[in-house]
């Protein structure tokens, strides 16, 4: 497959996955909160193009397509968000804490910031093993308040790991925005102070993001160069949590999205691509998104014993 | 005259609004206290009314922000600080701890920190590991906090004026599923101070002790106990810090039985300081038997089924209270009664 | 053949450095690990055995190296992380209960954090407020988490070595004035796992359980109580997390009468958890009179009169026991005995 | 008095202060830990010397400086020490936890970095209600490498904050060098990239210190100028705590010390003054460090009632 196919494939796939999130959300099988990512999808497909299968990722609550990008296990990820025992936390995760190992998608967490020093951590092993392998770390601009983020930072770059970090900016936490929050907005100029070469992408452009993530993940890998720190700029058009919009709120304006909107980076790909490709592409995703969800609607809730199981790794 | 109803949100909201008309020096922060959701209600109009100086969201640094209510407090403001969860006090521990709570002592009565922690309890709808902790024993276990946590919009309204008015730290506890529930909310301010538990059913076979949202379903059970002709003394806290021992140790000296119902773990937790506080106190007079209940010694699953095991509610809490007093295990468990479910949360969130 | 001998501080370095030699996947880390001082001697050597790699300083940021250890644990590693002093684990909570003691529930059993957390608590010397906190009862609260405080250099080696084997996140806890102490210390490597509490004196009269250096205390105690006709049996939980209530219950149905001393605050603390898991335990079958000490619930003062106030002592110990078994004051309070006074310590830290 | 004749009292009664602190430590007096400030005085008596009466302070366990030079109380500082109930915490606080409200002297804490957001905090009443005031915030290397200094910092960036952040650098946090925490031991830059306006003073010049001090708080007393950030470079003659030299311990050499040893500030202002103007203020401070000792030595201890008072402040 082309990269444009690769990309467009799960551009797509991440954007309709979430969009049958939404839809059936208000039918209550869902019975959990939903953090979507639709319009910020090709950051994290960018990124994980940058990345082989043995690396690892880590990501937040709002992870849906991070989790896709790097190979999560779709069937698992609906039944998760459905609670059902066939989840990829057995349901006792929820949509805020995806995780599938094998894929090398790690922990997911509701409190924002905590998943950064993990990504550090594991890129710590990952050093001492001698391992040519990186590990990605995402998190929002809102993570950037938090203390965690200096001390994590500041580790990575003492210790020359191979992580790299990359800021999913859409400018708000929750409703607050970015400059209600921090006085100079450049983040990659905090990341810098602690010595980590960084930049920003501005467009979300899944190519440009790739290239420069391929770059850095390369020049880390197995060796001294140390963290990179990439700030991507891009869009959320949904309501912080839940499956609708929230313009009529007032704390944002639809004209701020209408940009975002018009360069949609799932229309856009799809443009690049022969309709042929495009159909073909689409075809099979959609077969899987209803395979993906009739798994998840058929399959077992876990047994009232599952409460208790878990607290504990049991001894081998 | 008439009584005023409103919510438990009317009586949080306020009570900040009359504590910062009345005094100049109380401010009100955290993230989200300005936005159009503002916390649920409770902080709405706030901004509008006193400015973006005393009333402000904050970036994400829960730390700092604490730190930022006890500089304010040592220069004579009176901060009202906002946090979503509970769980995000985590990473406020060391400030609450080691600071908030000692400063007073450690610098001789020269200092005082009159901060109010407001934070909220999520259940339900799939909150799951991080989204639903009752951490409340935590400020409990250290001398130097005070902990209220209000079950009715009356002592919402109170326990947060005498939070505010009070001179040192004070951590409200607010649980999430109490923010819709209505009852009288007296309009002209009045305090809810430390140090009396309130009996909210009288019974001479058993002491039920509900701890915040756990209140409401000792409330059901008590009900469900009527049913089968056991009496059940259903008792409110309210402050957890300091507690009413003395009031609750009156009603286990009658009932000789005594079932804690606590909203959060109960190894190390509030239920076990309750139990073994009024067993120190009674024993040599009275034989009590007791039993505590609270969240499964589990983190809390999201998927519904087993979020539903993970709570103590109405029936097994009176299923619980009728075999202390029966002395064997009964097998009962009521049935589902129309009257006594909670109204039902719906998400997103 | 004859036993081995050695210091707590042996026991603790000798762990780490066994299970080092054994398992290339141990690493140790904290601030001051591979200083001159050696976190008082128990990570002596390590840097120079293993590597820079594999034991190293950190910048002082307990929140972030606390999950860099979880995130290293996720990796296959199994960090031992070192803190000199518990109280500093108040920013790394959110890290401990958030994450640690949550992640295999709630990745649904697909990850495993076996992390080892080791901090010490201060006491004496003036340590004052910030540097004297014992509160291990926050770990306990938290399922997912366990807690060994050993009190010889036997159990600090085979709990140090157990924790580091154990497959879920481990706090040990280590009190500063026991690192001196000396006893056997088999050199083999070995594991005190969770499960068994020790009884480390028998007596029928009344059951002192004494945890940490408290333990200490209720050994000189015993002592007192002997010499005025007292026999106590004196119980080392060891392990805190899981908790063996079937031993401790073991000795209080015997005796009757449970004095729980405690090396922290008694409000929601270790002594609530083991009197009411007692009471509850052995209701109906035996009546049961508990007494809690543990720190004066106040902030802990540095002046040296005031400090030796605050914590209970072998004579406050053995004074409270006397009264619960003569079921009334009695006013005794042993006199000081050469033998059975704490070595000081002295400063100037 | 002139300016040199005042920083010259200031700097000649710390280091005294300190010595005999040092000198009776062996005999157990004192029975507490303390982080001595010697070698490091000029630090704190050039930051007070820009500050009023009225201005706030804040500090760590290392503060016996910044206590004298900001004005506290030195009999009850003694006392403190010696743990008895006339010292300015009742003996409650000790060495680690100096306070003196009257002098605008608050929290001393012995976590690291915990003070840095209540100087933020104080900062923000003082602008609430427009007092033309300022707040010292004083601070270690060590403190720099904690969450809370970045979440601190850039609220009162924010906030438009009348502090004055003063990083007392002496390379050390006990014993382990910037370079062993910290990748970029550029703390000016992380303070800039918050959008702080920083400063670094290389020979811990008490005027120098002072005149920059003066300019910065004058600045933004009342207004909106914000925030000012000052490293100060400094070095610890002692032992990271107690009275000793630790140059043996091998951490660090000896050779590091001695040109901070040989630049001695304290030596350095008493050349620029008259011999007996110099020895007039040496006499005095020698009769106010005997008295306060002496003082200290004959108060009586807290009483054991004591024990149970000031948990919590009682209402009036
Ligand atoms: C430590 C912490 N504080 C507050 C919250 C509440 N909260 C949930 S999501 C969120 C916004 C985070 O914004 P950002 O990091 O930009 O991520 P985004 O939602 O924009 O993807 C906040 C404040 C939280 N979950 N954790
Ligand atoms: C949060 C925290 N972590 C660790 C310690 C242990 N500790 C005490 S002093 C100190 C060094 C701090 O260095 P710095 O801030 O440079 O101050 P200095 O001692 O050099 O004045 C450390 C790590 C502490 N007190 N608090
Ligand atoms: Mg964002
Ligand atoms: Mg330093």
């Amino acid at each position: 497959m082309s990269e444009a196919a690769r990309i467009y494939r799960q551009l797509y796939r991440i954007r309709r996955v979430e969009e049958e999130v939404a839809r059936v959300y208000p039918t209550d099988v869902i019975k959990s909160p939903v953090h979507l990512s639709i319009g910020q999808e090709s950051v994290s497909v960018g990124l994980c193009e940058a990345l082989r299968p043995e690396d690892a990722a880590f990501g937040t609550y709002r992870s849906h397509a991070l989790y896709l990008a790097k190979g999560g296990n779709l069937r698992a990820m609906i039944a998760e968000l459905y609670g059902k025992a066939t989840g990829c936390a057995k349901g006792k995760g929820g949509s805020m804490h995806l995780v599938d190992v094998a894929a090398g998608m790690f922990g997911a967490s509701a409190v924002v910031g905590t998943t950064i020093p993990h990504a550090v951590g594991y890129a710590y092993a990952v050093k001492l093993r001698r391992e040519p392998r990186v590990v990605l770390c995402v998190f929002g601009d809102g993570a950037t308040d938090e203390g965690v983020f200096y001390e994590s930072l500041n580790f990575a770059a003492l210790k020359r790991l191979p992580v790299l970090f990359a800021c999913e900016n859409n400018r708000y936490a929750i409703h607050t925005h970015q400059r209600l929050r921090q006085h100079l907005p450049e983040i990659c100029a905090r990341a810098a102070a602690l010595g980590i070469p960084s930049e920003r992408i501005e467009d979300a452009d899944p190519f440009a993001i790739a290239a420069r993530a391929r770059a850095a993940a390369d020049a880390m890998r197995g060796g001294d160069a140390g963290p990179f720190f990439l700030e991507c700029m891009t869009y959320r058009w949904k309501e912080h949590v839940g499956p609708g919009e929230d313009y009529a709120l007032g704390y944002r304006e639809r004209s701020e999205a209408e940009p975002w909107i018009h360069g949609d980076q799932v229309a856009k790909v799809a443009a690049q691509l022969p309709p042929d490709e495009r159909a073909r592409i689409e075809e099979a995703v959609e077969a899987e998104i209803a395979d993906a969800f009739a798994f998840a609607e058929k399959s077992p809730f876990p047994d009232d014993a599952e409460l208790w199981t878990d607290v504990f790794r049991e001894a081998p | 005259m008439s009584e005023r109803d409103g919510s438990y949100v009317d009586g949080l909201r306020e009570a900040v609004l009359q504590e910062m008309e009345r005094d100049p020096s109380v401010v009100c922060f955290g993230l989200d206290v300005d936005d159009p959701k503002a916390i649920q209600g409770t902080t709405r109009g706030l901004v509008e009314k006193f400015g973006q100086g005393r009333v402000f969201g904050t970036p994400l640094a829960e730390d700092a922000m604490t730190g930022v209510a006890i500089g304010m407090a040592l220069a004579g403001l009176r901060p009202v600080h906002v946090h979503i969860r509970m769980d995000f006090l985590l990473l406020a521990m060391n400030q609450l701890v080691n600071i908030a709570a000692k400063s007073s002592y450690m610098y001789g009565g020269s200092v005082s920190v009159p901060i109010v922690v407001r934070s909220m309890i999520g259940k339900s709808w799939g909150q799951g590991a991080q989204h639903s902790q009752g951490l409340y024993s935590y400020f409990m276990h250290v001398p130097g906090l005070k902990v209220a946590a209000p079950t009715n919009p009356h002592d919402a309204k109170g326990c947060m004026i005498a939070a505010i008015r009070d001179d040192n730290p004070v951590m409200m506890v607010e649980h999430r599923l109490l923010y819709p529930h209505r009852g009288p909310l007296p309009e002209a301010p009045y305090e809810v101070r430390p140090g009396r538990a309130r009996v909210l059913a009288q019974g001479g076979d058993v002491t039920l002790v509900g701890i915040s949202h756990a209140l409401a379903e000792c409330l059901r059970a008590q009900r469900h106990l009527a049913d089968v002709g056991v009496a059940a003394e259903v008792i409110d806290p309210i402050w957890l810090a300091p507690l009413d021992v003395d009031g609750i140790a009156a009603s286990v000296a009658k009932t000789g039985r005594l079932v804690v119902v606590d909203n959060g773990w109960t190894t190390c937790g509030a239920s076990a300081e309750i139990a073994s506080a009024v067993l120190e106190k009674l024993q040599g007079q009275r034989d009590v038997r007791v039993r505590r209940l609270g969240f499964a010694n589990t983190t809390c699953p999201p998927t519904p089924g087993l979020e539903a095991l993970f709570y103590p509610s109405a029936r097994t809490i009176a299923a619980a209270a009728r075999d202390l007093v029966e002395g064997r295990a009964t097998g009962w468990l009521p049935a589902e009664r129309a009257d006594a479910v909670e109204i039902e949360f719906r998400g997103p969130f």
